[in-house]
């Protein structure tokens, strides 16, 4: 009944189910997969999440059809307030907030999930290019019970054996151990999402690992664009396609515009 | 990844938004021996008295009190049922009605309590560590001073940029922060009217927060003024003149006479160690009154009418 | 005209008139002389000072008459409010409140002016005589331009050559460098206010000394009921009483109920 | 004794309250060359556009900006007027409408400017300092990656109590906060519509705030939501459509078509080191609108009325 569900459906809905009933969602603005993945985690299992958008928290369970907001600060996005909260509180108060569900994205990714946001090159002060900057990055990602990296290239050049700059920290050099060595009380990087594939991280090593593959993607090319030696399982399953009702609140509620079908 | 909610939950969703409104009765759950507790409101005013009067009249046992800032008689009462092992706060009194919490003195000078010196500065600094979920904050209130020497939790230390001598305070974290406010809907949106004193550091700084208040009102009348949301509690309690015998800013003030009745039997104890008062005063008003309604028949009903703060 | 100055309206007259406009002055609860002082700077000469009153900002220099609240958190104080203020937000952010008109009260007060409030024996665990505690002073008087010692009482037990414990530095060991030497950014103590006279700190040694005697009390008196060496000038003039128009202001419209006349 | 303001004021006191209302012009007074100037808003809302306007106007040397932590064009217009010599800030750009601000990228990468490398948790941590007058505090954010190595103002150093390995981040101490918000009275008592971002921390950071507003109102409108209160201004510009060409909550959206004007100029400037189409709109928006009405006729009021909120 209802069109095949497009890469970027895929990749909402496997976010949206990973992401737990009370956890706390970001509404951003720039990355319309992870809009739709909190927005359809709400709708579609978690009528007691807490919703941060344009700087208020609300719950949007009952809203019928949530209007995209193309800017982080565009105030029509608070109509639905039930409360106002300071920039500065948000990121210096990270204990009421541990449960909060956040994004990296990145320049480069390395293969423990350490990333890039700073710039490329090798002398900060003349960077080749110079990054958007960390934002809230890296001192959330230190706090939070998990996160996930999400970029929208996979290629070598995101993918990188080494960073030119760490901006966030994943698992460091490597180990289950290797964040509480450096004293991160956050849990660390949890999958990384990207237009080809999802990846984890191999539970001893915490090297990424692929997980699986979005339809149509062969792992070959997973491979052969990860610049990386990345660990891949003898079967790799197809990351799995949305529910008729799950494709159903997206098309309808969440993304009717269509964002997630260009 | 046990830490996961979504491996926690069974999967199955809740249909709707869960309301978080507490039953009298579930104040057990939240609360137990040995906890770290934190009291809000200030001086007379403000305290989760309903709370407060669970505690005393379940005789919890070993708990550390995080008092408000200026502390009020809460924690004298706390003190009073033998509940308390130590205390964090500036200063615990009722000012011109108390100058100091009379259990709270005898209590401190017989070596019955353990008292965390400090002053305010201290004091916030600890909680605001707790709420960044930092070991410590520096401080510089209390270089020069006799505090360091009595409380050794306040380190004296170097600081790495520009080599002053600043004091280093450990995070204060209390389990549950029990606060008292004017409204809030089912779903853990408080509002105050006032300023909420410091009860919004308490909040963040505490593991769970559950708030008194004198209504319950809809979520869209949340939604009408969400500027005044001030914090996300983790239960509510429905709770009219919950913070008797203190003052609850827009609805009533403080009830003199009664609060002259606790110290008068605190100072019976401080003076001559005859808790005969105390124990009335817990019999009729704690032990008596297992329901907060209990309580305020307690008090009666034109006395709580006569508290106004205009007519009164 | 009016009947003479009370001595607690001569006291309250000589710290207004050391209030410059601008500042910001807490009205206080507990001691009726420095609510009026507050107040009769505000009214006298301060159209311009921050006026903090049950947790609120305000402006009063219109207001007719100032109701007298006993109670710090009297939410009756509240009702002129332009703005409130969290009691954490008052105490951290010292920076945009270093010229706040800060007082310390006090079990016991050394030559340098370094004051208790914490307690009274040698063992803090058992003190003989449990203090009220510092609350705000240890961190306001680090930090703030000057602020000024109030007592109720003269007498040796509380003026000692050495505290049992020091909550508030006043000049530490003594000696105009004595804070900077501590790190304190504050200016220290400026005056001690008590029933008999008022005193300064000697400008080199910062130890106390009688700077004037309140009207009908012999120098001698102050000398004898303070239990240090007290630097004593050759001529100690009298403390200014206040003029009618500061009078008038006292009785009319800070203190109707003559607190002050007790 | 030269410290304490009763020495310095004539003591002839002044007859009534002051107006701290400040003609556009007397701006001069407030800014200089090197000072170190903290822009409020954030990413395309709320930018203090009529004072940053005027720097650029006045081609103020070697400032140190700190934009607010998601930092907008605002700080990009500064240094294409060449007043920048230091930024501090997270983040410089306009989302969707410019990832990152052209010439602040083109500026960094040639070196032309110096970028205090830094997080927001660093940023926040840095202010937070200043306001509390504290040499520095303790952030976590930053522990184990780059920051400390390209930022060596960042530095690590071990918790006197646990022992854990945290960064020391200096305070960051603005001269001057300039801010944009909805209205103000006289007075200073400033108000937003929305929850104004971190302006109360630049503000607490800050030696002195001057805010720019929509609306002055009355002191009685100020004092009839008293809890809306946010901050209170050193001094207080009357600046209708003055956050333009950005977003001010409540009155009106972005233009779009102007930023896209800017971002073009900074492309240009970027790729082509052209600055012709920059040094045009500097020009016409800048040096030939001396007044912000000036400036507010330069853009049209088509233009500017078009930019509602809900019709637009």
């Amino acid at each position: 009944m209802t069109a095949a569900a497009s890469v970027k459906e895929v990749m909402a809905t496997f976010i949206a189910r990973d992401i737990a009933d009370g956890e706390e969602v970001f509404v951003g603005t720039n990355l319309p997969v992870i809009r739709a993945a909190a927005l359809l985690a709400h709708l579609h299992h978690g009528p007691n999440m807490r919703v941060m958008l344009a700087h208020t928290r609300t719950n949007l369970y009952h809203t019928p059809v949530i209007e995209h907001f193309q800017l982080l600060a565009d105030w029509r996005g608070a109509r639905w307030a039930e409360g106002y909260f300071n920039d500065n509180e948000i990121v210096l108060y990270q204990k009421s907030r541990r449960d909060s569900v956040f994004f990296v994205g990145a320049l480069q990714i390395d293969a423990f999930g350490n990333s890039n946001l700073i710039g490329l090159g090798t002398d900060p002060r003349r960077l080749t290019l110079r990054g958007p900057g960390a934002i809230a990055t890296t001192t959330n990602a230190s706090h939070v019970r998990r996160f996930y990296l999400y970029v929208n290239e996979h290629s070598p050049r995101v993918f990188v054996d080494s960073c030119d700059f760490i901006s966030t920290v994943g698992w460091a050099g490597g180990g289950a151990d290797a964040r509480r060595a450096l004293g991160l009380p956050g849990g660390g990087p949890r999958y990384c999402i990207t237009p080809l594939a999802v990846l984890d991280f191999e539970e001893r090593s915490k090297r990424m690992r692929l997980r699986s593959v979005h339809p149509g993607v062969p792992v070959d090319e997973v491979r052969a664009r990860t610049g990386f030696e990345l660990i891949v399982p003898a079967t790799v399953p197809e990351t799995p396609s949305p529910t008729d009702e799950e494709l159903s609140i997206l098309r309808r509620r969440v993304d009717p515009q269509g964002l997630l079908r260009e | 990844m046990g830490d996961h909610p979504a491996d926690v939950l069974s999967g199955a969703a809740p249909a709707e938004r869960r309301s978080v409104v507490l039953d009298e009765r579930a104040l057990d759950s939240w609360l137990r021996d040995g906890m770290s507790i934190a009291l809000g409101g200030l001086a007379t005013a403000c305290h989760a008295m309903v709370a407060v009067r669970h505690i005393a009249r379940r005789r919890l046992k070993d708990l550390t009190v995080i008092g408000s800032a200026v502390g009020g008689l809460d924690v004298d009462l706390l003190i009073a049922a033998g509940c308390v092992r130590k205390v964090i706060c500036p200063y615990v009194g009722a000012e011109a009605l108390a100058s100091i919490g009379p259990f709270y003195r005898a209590a401190a000078e017989r070596g019955e309590i353990e008292v965390w010196e400090c002053d305010e500065g201290q004091y916030y600094t600890g909680l605001q560590a707790a709420a960044q979920m930092l070991p410590f904050l520096p401080c510089r209130g209390g270089v020069g001073t006799s505090f360091p020497a009595i409380n050794p939790d306040l380190k004296p230390f170097t600081d790495p940029l520009r080599g002053e001598t600043l004091l280093a305070v450990p995070a204060i974290e209390p389990d549950v922060a029990l606060l008292h406010a004017a409204h809030a809907d089912a779903y853990g949106n408080v509002q105050f009217v006032g300023t909420g004193y410091a009860d919004r550091l308490l909040w963040r700084a505490a593991t769970r927060t559950v708030v008194q208040v004198e209504r319950l009102v809809s979520n869209e009348e949340i939604r009408r003024f969400p500027e005044r949301t001030a914090l996300l509690a983790t239960a509510v309690l429905r709770a009219p003149y919950g913070a008797h015998p203190f003052s609850s800013p827009g609805f009533y003030l403080e009830d003199r006479a009664h609060i002259a009745e606790l110290v008068d039997a605190g100072r019976a104890f401080a003076r001559r160690r005859d808790r005969g008062p105390i124990e009335a005063y817990l019999a009729r008003y704690v032990d008596a009154a297992p329901a907060h309604v209990d309580y305020l028949e307690a008090v009666g009903l034109r006395r709580l009418l006569a508290l106004d703060e205009y007519t009164g």
